[in-house]
């Protein structure tokens, strides 16, 4: 079997998904096994705001705020992911000619994680302790699910929520999640794709896409601030776990596979 | 006031104390959890594992 | 590989969910390949009520009335099936010690259906003819997914929506579908747990249950009224299709699918 | 009243008329479909499937 690629897309609504199921639908052609992983921070949102759920954030201590998963959002995040974002997702692949099965971290164990019992903020200047989150970061991919998939011939369409020690949910970063499936199948390339070009020197200037990003083997990543910073541990991760290259590259533009895997990108290293 | 599980020490608290509220105790710098605020009782804070904003 | 046994459980909210999957975990340590089919009237509705999406329903010429499911209605289904009622199954089939797998009919196409582009129905005491009915009913399995997953140990847990010609969603049935599934993969049972102990000869009294019911192989089905007319078509189909046995049986007890097994239950033939 | 596109009688329609309403052509029974109402236009109905209620 040829090389597996792992592509990640969305959470930013300016991905075009269409334009990355056609392309996915080009490298089936050639027989190439691909994973799809998924986001959906629009329609997380936008569910949120439908139901009525506040979206709740917290203050880390080093000043990164980050959604809050109580139980009721955990609960609006999988909606989201699992009936909205993952049919579209599926409906466009099919009708780009692509067999595409749609899994959570759930599925067959498919994402295993370890639930984050505690974490701090800070919350009016002082600091605490939140328990009630439902996050966690995935410690293990059962990748036999995968290959039995991609070996039929399908394009597994893969997404947060995972699932903790004690068998619950629990929401996962969807690029992370990206490099641990990239890594669990000993992917050739991962290629995340974001609403940029890559990263960038200077953020303000789409122009100062760097070729190439080296990024320490542990510490905080250069660049940090966005989402860049969390796609740099998420590549890091990749890399450190024996993916082949990693790939940060345009979504919003036509052929975005296609673009990266032809070197329009940057190659974290 | 409460005391410190980890040297024995007083250590001052914010008034009114918040429940998973985080105190340092004075002496030791031991991070303390209020766990609950009636009765006033505290634990040593979990460790925290480096998270970038996941 | 022993006989595949498919059930479907769920829409009722009598059923009791971790007791089914219990006895799925049972007869999985018998190596018996189990198929579950569900469905979710109550977290549909529930959803529909939370998020302000009024439920249609639409009375056809002969008096029954059927769920109106109009786009936004669709979306409400998608949502409830694979994002409430699919992962609290996965969990409590985990928890069990069951490898379990969600699909919809959109994964690997595997329920395809035929969208009925118009029906009709009496408002108001004139007759119309609806066309944005986005519901349809199956003709198609993709039972070379179910088996690919069913070889590799995994538990299918499968549901509506199924997709159309064109590559869209549509509802469908849970009933015909778990019918269809369990004609297209040559099961040799099809039990359809309900919320009564099977067919009864009165309504009214829960003693009166037929230890058989005979189905006439066309028109319509004795005992019509209330879901189980639409559960002795579903039977019909599932026999004309070939599978062996096709059960109707109690989902509220313990122990529900080992007893229906066990003769606890409505033979349909 | 419009022509029945099935045997070309006069059909009268119900005030006032809706779309998709159906109206049963008086003399060749046809069923017709009220597609728009301004213009007014109907066209044959579409057979309609058996059907249990799904
Ligand atoms: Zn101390
Ligand atoms: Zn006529």
């Amino acid at each position: 079997m040829q090389e597996t690629i792992v592509v990640k897309c969305g959470g930013n609504a300016a991905v075009d998904p269409l334009a990355v199921c056609e392309d996915i639908a080009g490298l089936t052609r050639e027989r190439r096994p691909v994973v799809l992983v998924h986001g959906g921070s629009a329609d997380i949102e936008g569910l949120a705001a439908r139901m009525g759920v506040a979206s709740r954030r917290l203050t880390a201590p080093d000043g990164v705020s980050a959604r809050h998963t109580d139980a009721e959002t955990l609960q609006v995040v999988h909606l989201a992911l699992a009936g909205l974002a993952k049919p579209r997702l599926l409906t466009a692949l099919a009708s780009a000619g692509v067999s595409a099965v749609g899994l959570t971290g759930l599925d067959g164990g498919l994402l295993r994680a370890r639930r984050k019992t505690a974490h701090r903020a800070v919350v009016d200047g002082r600091r605490i302790v939140v328990r009630d989150d439902h996050s966690g970061r995935v410690t293990e991919v059962n990748d036999a699910l995968l290959r039995t998939l991609l070996a039929a011939g399908h394009v597994p369409v893969v997404s947060p929520p995972a699932v903790a020690e004690d068998g619950r949910p629990v929401n996962t970063d969807a690029d992370r999640a990206a490099a641990a499936v990239a890594a669990g199948l000993g992917a050739g390339t991962l290629v995340l794709l974001t609403g940029a070009p890559g990263v960038l020197a200077d953020p303000a200037d789409e122009g100062s896409v760097l070729p190439v990003c080296a990024v320490a083997p542990s510490g905080t990543p250069p660049f940090t601030g966005g989402g860049m910073g969390l796609k740099l541990v998420a590549a890091r991760e990749a890399l450190q776990g024996g993916v082949g290259r990693v790939l940060i590259a345009d979504g919003r533009r036509r052929d975005p596979v296609g673009a990266a895997l032809a070197g329009a990108a940057t190659e974290v290293v | 006031m409460v005391i410190c599980p980890e040297c024995e020490s007083s250590v001052a608290l914010a008034e009114p104390p918040k429940v998973n509220e985080i105190i340092e105790c004075g002496d030791c710098s031991s991070e303390l959890e209020v766990l609950t605020v009636d009765p006033l009782q505290v634990a040593l804070a979990p460790d925290v594992e480096e998270d970038w904003g996941e």
